[in-house]
């Protein structure tokens, strides 16, 4: 193990932070509004408009971001005319551009079924409740739906936070230097992977384990019900309550 | 000579699933001041027909009057009755409270919070007074002190008042009550009695299905006996409970305690 | 004796694959050559770029001939065979770039040794790529040069493969791309290049490096010195000459 | 985009490219089944009431979600390989090199991170059983072992299939990730043909529609499974 | 003279959870073909002494005998109480029948699957004496059609009276009931009361926990009210329905319709 590689080189993918944090940061925020709006249309009645989005979601989730991210770029390349026509080249000819939009369609499609996952899981009599004291649709969404759904989601969106930030590594074969791109860069001049990797993944790990913390507190936050004393909410959390000790037994 | 509105009409209400057909014609007339009892078998309908009243299902067939304005239905396009404006609906529903088998307290929300929710959210009624009125339910139902606990924490029967009081704080022209008391110890179900008698008296018009003919008896000025979907009888109290014409009504109380 | 022998199959025409899934190229007929030569009983494994010398380390195999420079930063990590060819590098623009005949006074600059023409001609290109955007395959010496020479002038843009290189020089996204001569040689005169041009001097030496040799693990001393032999042996009766001219078109042996 | 490219046989890459996906489902799988197992036995150390076990299982979902995919490959690939010359040499005085088989190496380096994502969904299912059922089980005096097999596993099982399901998606697709240890998946068939040919697109498209087409196989068997699984669930 | 070796003897039970102490000291025997019912109000402890029994809850304090075997307890490090040997506690659940207040049939099981499942791989008796018995069972409390529906496919009424199918199969010693006819309309309750009537007559010891004071009077042998984690009053039940000693029994049972 080469420490003295490792002292040299940690600044320069310290520096390079901000530029993953950004991307995530922009497509997951992006991302989230995508993904109300694609749940919302998967659970339309419409069926010309659920299919849209279903497949939306399918074509996403089934294929690596990798590939997303290489269609998308250099295939918005081979179709140069076509986009300077309608004037949106200007957008797809810079890579950060088409990054954000592969890493959003992506963690769109994702989020978007986590988010009808939450919403069907919303007990359905809380939902008849609200419709017998005379709520209108928008309210009974906003008021009830959403805030039970985004808890019940929340775990499986916590997750899927975390991913995308390690996601944005990709961003890194279509020219954008994040943290994995400089490692790579470092790399390619000492020839010495694991050290360098070692550093970025220190980075990464700390950036998600942050993300998690946030996460889970946000969790608790969002349910008071389930976790009364939230002073000692990593007590709580450790314990996930009376029936999980019970369960818990089993496993012993 | 002006004419009485009735609170509430439902007219030969039909609703079936899938094949089976669970309701098949029932009408009822409710008006101001009426305490209405349903009592039948499990299985004979009697929280569907409830749910028709409020649209929650929606009737195969009937006509359903609030108040005068009748819900205005229309048939999609796979021949299904539909409510024609969700408007009409939602305003139909604030005065219509219904308090369910099941309770439906909102989980996310303290007790507090799931009373207030419809008289701040749906009537726009300010804060400060709706919080006021919610205090005096919960004190009227004898659990003030709980007001800041959550659903989950609470026993059935106090979720049973909480879920009264709800329903109350939206000030509904008709109460719909599906089994009030099922998850009440006798001393409970003596408190609750009292809270409906009360509401009676205030001139509120009440449907109250029950599994309790006592309380049916002692509450209702008019009983109903639902039977396979249909109203195999439906007289006062005294005279339904104490000597029931249909033979069925006569059986299904003879094995009642 | 058994030798294994790494190489990526993904860099045509040194070493690529044919449609069939066999590995073809440059490289697979020298070292065929070279084992016969050494008559050593050789397997060829193929092997991401990516990890190349890591798995050499490793042992995961004896040696690499997967058109790798010998430069001063890898030679601290791996030994070298002599060098078996070298071919320079050079800018490719599209033809419809204001750049497209752009030429230096030296049309040949040996970074190794620079003479003052040489320098003269180094700061004219400095000037004419002023403020571009440069696209460049990672982790090769081009990218190396492009950081040493350019890096404060220029936008460097890294590719993972040359391909994704090309087509965003196609595609407007990068002003310049640099590479080496044997995969500029093909590609102009095929269909894919026909918009491209090759402007500005050869380039060779520096960080460049001193040609194109066999990677060998630090510790194996005995192996290096069998594969120098035998490369001087191929170069000597032209067998390595006959190679380049039918795989690069022209002739990329190293005399010296 | 040259379709011809893609001919079965020796003309086209039709067949590499078949035989890539293949390895793709071949490691998949491998991976995946590795990672159940791996991941119920740490879904049952986190839930467990011995604190260092608790610690182990929580430090290895911890770190293994957090850094990206292709350092968990760089860390079993070379620095298993060292751990494993390092104690070949050192106990038994073996100094050759030696290796796992690279399918081997690829099933450990996939199945340490799926596995860590596999530990979560099947914690979180074992949480979701009504303690009702087992305290029923508990009742008639089944023993513990029964319990476990007869009622939590079934149980289990049904909480756990839809989160399964997306941690084989994530498994498949991440494979596309070790060609960097020389094993030729779809992926690495897509570069090599990419290079080869200097037709980018009709490779990766065509990476896309294997993908999309092993996914699809996949989820009919997981719907099948959990339709199996929900039986006497009412649908909502 | 031999002596009689009582069924289940219950003796000095504590439990707290946290702060609250539930149980303050509840002793009980029943000898062999004993019904015993136990009434008293919400949260007074009944559910949880009936958990204790089966050591489902373990007690703070106190005793178990079961057909002459008593439990062995010990103390784990942390100061609770634990049962000594898991598998005597496994072998002697097997002679206590429970049937919970939620039923909690196992809902991956159809409803002969449910019942067979203890004999089967508990006791280890061949499957077809099992599913003949079962199916007796069944049409015993009237739901034989139903025997490859699932739980969730019943209504509540339906689900109770499997519940106590499945603790019969079992041939258990000791019955506990936990609420038994909650869920039920009066006529099932009348049908459930006869089947427990039946047991009583095979010389089955039961222990049954119920709101409804006429099913007690009419079905036990020795009545129990337990108040605030102590036993308030114990007599026979024409006794303690008719003429209670303790205020607060009287009190309670006034206000019971
Ligand atoms: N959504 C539904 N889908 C199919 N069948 C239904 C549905 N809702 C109710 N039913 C059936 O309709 C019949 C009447 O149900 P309903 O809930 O109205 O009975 P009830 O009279 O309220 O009984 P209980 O006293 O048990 O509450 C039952 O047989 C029930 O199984
Ligand atoms: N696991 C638990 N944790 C904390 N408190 C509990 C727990 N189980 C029961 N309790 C409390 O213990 C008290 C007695 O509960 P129990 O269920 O025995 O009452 P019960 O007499 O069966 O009432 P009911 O008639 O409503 O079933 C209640 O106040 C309840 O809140
Ligand atoms: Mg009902
Ligand atoms: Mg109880």
């Amino acid at each position: 193990m080469d420490f003295e590689l490792m002292i040299e080189s940690w600044p320069k993918l310290f520096a390079a932070i901000p530029v993953t944090l950004s991307l995530a940061a922009s497509s997951i925020s992006i991302g989230f509004i995508v993904a109300i709006g694609v749940s919302l249309l998967r659970l339309s009645k419409n069926r010309l408009l659920s299919n849209v989005a279903y497949f939306f979601v399918y074509l996403f989730r089934s294929t690596p971001l990798l590939v997303q991210i290489f269609l998308i770029y250099y295939g918005s390349g081979q179709f140069k005319d076509f986009f300077e026509s309608i004037g949106l080249w200007v957008f797809f000819r810079e890579a950060w551009f088409c990054a954000i939009l592969s890493l959003t369609l992506n963690t769109g499609a994702y989020t978007s079924e986590i988010i009808r996952g939450g919403i069907q899981s919303v007990p359905f009599g809380q939902i008849e409740a609200a419709k017998a004291v005379g709520m209108s649709k928008g309210l009974l969404f906003r008021r009830i739906t959403f805030p039970i759904a985004i808890r019940q989601a929340l775990p499986a969106y916590g997750n899927e936070i975390i991913l995308m930030v390690k996601s944005t590594s990709l961003a890194s074969t279509i020219t954008i230097l994040d943290i994995t791109g400089i490692a790579q860069k470092i790399i390619s001049a000492t020839w010495s992977p694991v050290e360098i990797f070692i550093i970025a993944g220190a980075i990464y790990l700390t950036i998600n384990f942050l993300i998690t913390r946030i996460v889970q507190w946000l969790e608790i936050w969002l349910s008071p019900q389930l976790f009364r004393d939230r002073k000692s909410w990593w007590k709580s959390l450790r314990e996930n309550g009376q029936q999980a000790a019970e369960v818990q037994q089993e496993f012993r | 000579m002006t004419e009485v509105i009735p609170a509430l009409v439902a007219e030969d209400i039909h609703k079936s699933f899938g094949t089976l057909e669970v309701l098949k014609g029932v009408s009822l007339t409710a008006n101001d001041g009426d305490v209405i009892s349903m009592v039948g078998s499990s299985g004979s309908g009697k929280s569907t027909f409830l749910r028709c009243i409020n649209f929650l299902e929606t009737p195969d067939k009937g006509r359903i009057v609030v108040g005068g304005e009748e819900i205005r239905i229309k048939t999609d396009r796979s021949g299904r009755l539909i409510g024609a404006e969700p408007k009409q609906i939602d305003r139909l529903r604030t005065r219509l409270g219904m308090v369910f088998q099941s309770f439906n307290l909102w989980s996310h929300m303290t007790i507090v919070q799931n009373i207030m929710e419809g008289p701040v959210h749906v009537l726009n009624r300010p804060k400060d007074d709706v919080r006021n009125e919610a205090m005096a339910l919960l004190e009227k139902v004898g659990i003030a002190e709980k007001k800041d606990a959550y659903p989950s924490e609470l026993s059935g029967g106090q979720q049973q008042r909480v879920a009264i009081a709800r329903a109350l704080c939206m000030r509904p022209k008709v109460l719909l009550f599906d089994e009030p008391t099922s998850a009440l110890d006798p001393e409970l179900v003596g408190e609750v009695l009292k809270v409906i008698g009360e509401l009676a008296q205030e001139g509120r018009t009440m449907i109250v299905v029950t599994h309790e003919m006592g309380f049916a008896r002692e509450v209702s000025s008019q009983a109903i006996f639902l039977h396979e979907g249909r109203i195999e009888e439906q007289a006062s109290p005294e005279e339904l409970f104490g000597n029931p014409k249909s033979e069925r009504c006569r059986q299904f109380l003879a094995s009642s305690l | 004796e058994k030798v294994r022998i790494a190489t990526e199959g993904a860099y045509a025409p040194w070493n690529y694959k044919d449609s069939a899934g066999n590995l073809v190229g440059f490289e697979l007929d020298l070292a065929k050559d070279l084992c016969k030569r050494m008559s050593a009983e050789c397997t060829v494994v193929e092997q991401a770029w990516d990890g190349i010398i890591p798995a050499l380390q490793a042992g995961k195999y004896d040696a690499i001939m997967a058109g790798m420079s010998i430069t001063a930063k890898r030679k601290k990590v791996i030994s070298f065979s002599r060098a078996y060819a070298a071919t320079p590098a050079k800018f490719v623009v599209l033809k419809s770039s204001p750049n497209a005949s752009f030429k230096t006074m030296e049309s040949d600059i040996d970074l190794a040794e620079v003479s003052d023409a040489e320098k003269a001609s180094v700061s004219e290109l400095v000037a004419k790529f002023k403020g571009k955007k440069i696209g460049v395959q990672v982790a090769t010496t081009h990218e190396n040069f492009l950081n040493e020479y350019l890096g404060k002038d220029v936008t460097i843009l890294t590719y993972k493969t040359q391909e994704q290189l090309d087509l965003d020089l196609q595609a407007g996204r990068v002003d310049a791309a640099l590479a080496s001569m044997s995969y500029w040689a093909p590609l102009l005169k095929g269909d894919k290049g026909k918009d491209m041009v090759a402007v500005g001097p050869n380039l060779t030496g520096g960080p460049f490096g001193a040609g194109v040799g066999v990677g060998i693990r630090q510790a194996d001393g005995k192996l290096v010195d069998m594969f120098s032999k035998a490369i001087n042996e191929s170069i000597a009766d032209g067998t390595v000459k006959k190679l380049a001219i039918m795989h690069f078109g022209f002739d990329a042996s190293v005399k010296k | 985009m040259d379709l011809s490219l893609l001919v079965w046989g020796d003309a086209g890459w039709g067949d590499e490219l078949f035989f890539g996906a293949l390895m793709t489902l071949a490691v998949a799988s491998a991976s995946y089944l590795f990672g159940i197992v791996f991941g119920t036995g740490f879904a049952a150390m986190k839930l467990s009431k011995i604190t260092v076990l608790h610690l182990i299982a929580d430090m290895y979902t911890t770190i293994i979600r957090g850094i990206p995919e292709l350092l968990v490959i760089y860390l079993v690939f070379f620095g298993g390989g060292a751990v494993l010359r390092a104690v070949a040499k050192g106990v038994f005085g073996y100094g050759e090199f030696i290796d796992l088989p690279i399918f081997i190496t690829g099933m450990l380096c996939i199945g340490f991170s799926s596995g860590a994502y596999s530990t979560e969904v099947i914690r979180g299912a074992v949480l979701a059983v009504p303690i009702g059922q087992i305290e029923a089980a508990r009742a008639i005096g089944m023993s513990k072992s029964k319990r476990f097999f007869r009622i939590l596993v079934p149980q289990v099982s049904r909480y756990a299939l839809p989160g399964l399901g997306n941690v084989w998606q994530l498994t498949l697709k991440e494979t596309s990730l070790i060609s960097v240890i020389g094993l030729v998946e779809i992926m690495r068939q897509a570069d090599i043909g990419a290079g080869s040919t200097k037709e980018p697109f009709t490779f990766y498209f065509a990476a896309l529609l294997l993908y999309l087409g092993l996914t699809s196989i996949s989820n009919r068997g997981f719907l099948r499974a959990e339709s199996w699984a929900n039986r006497g669930v009412r649908e909502i």
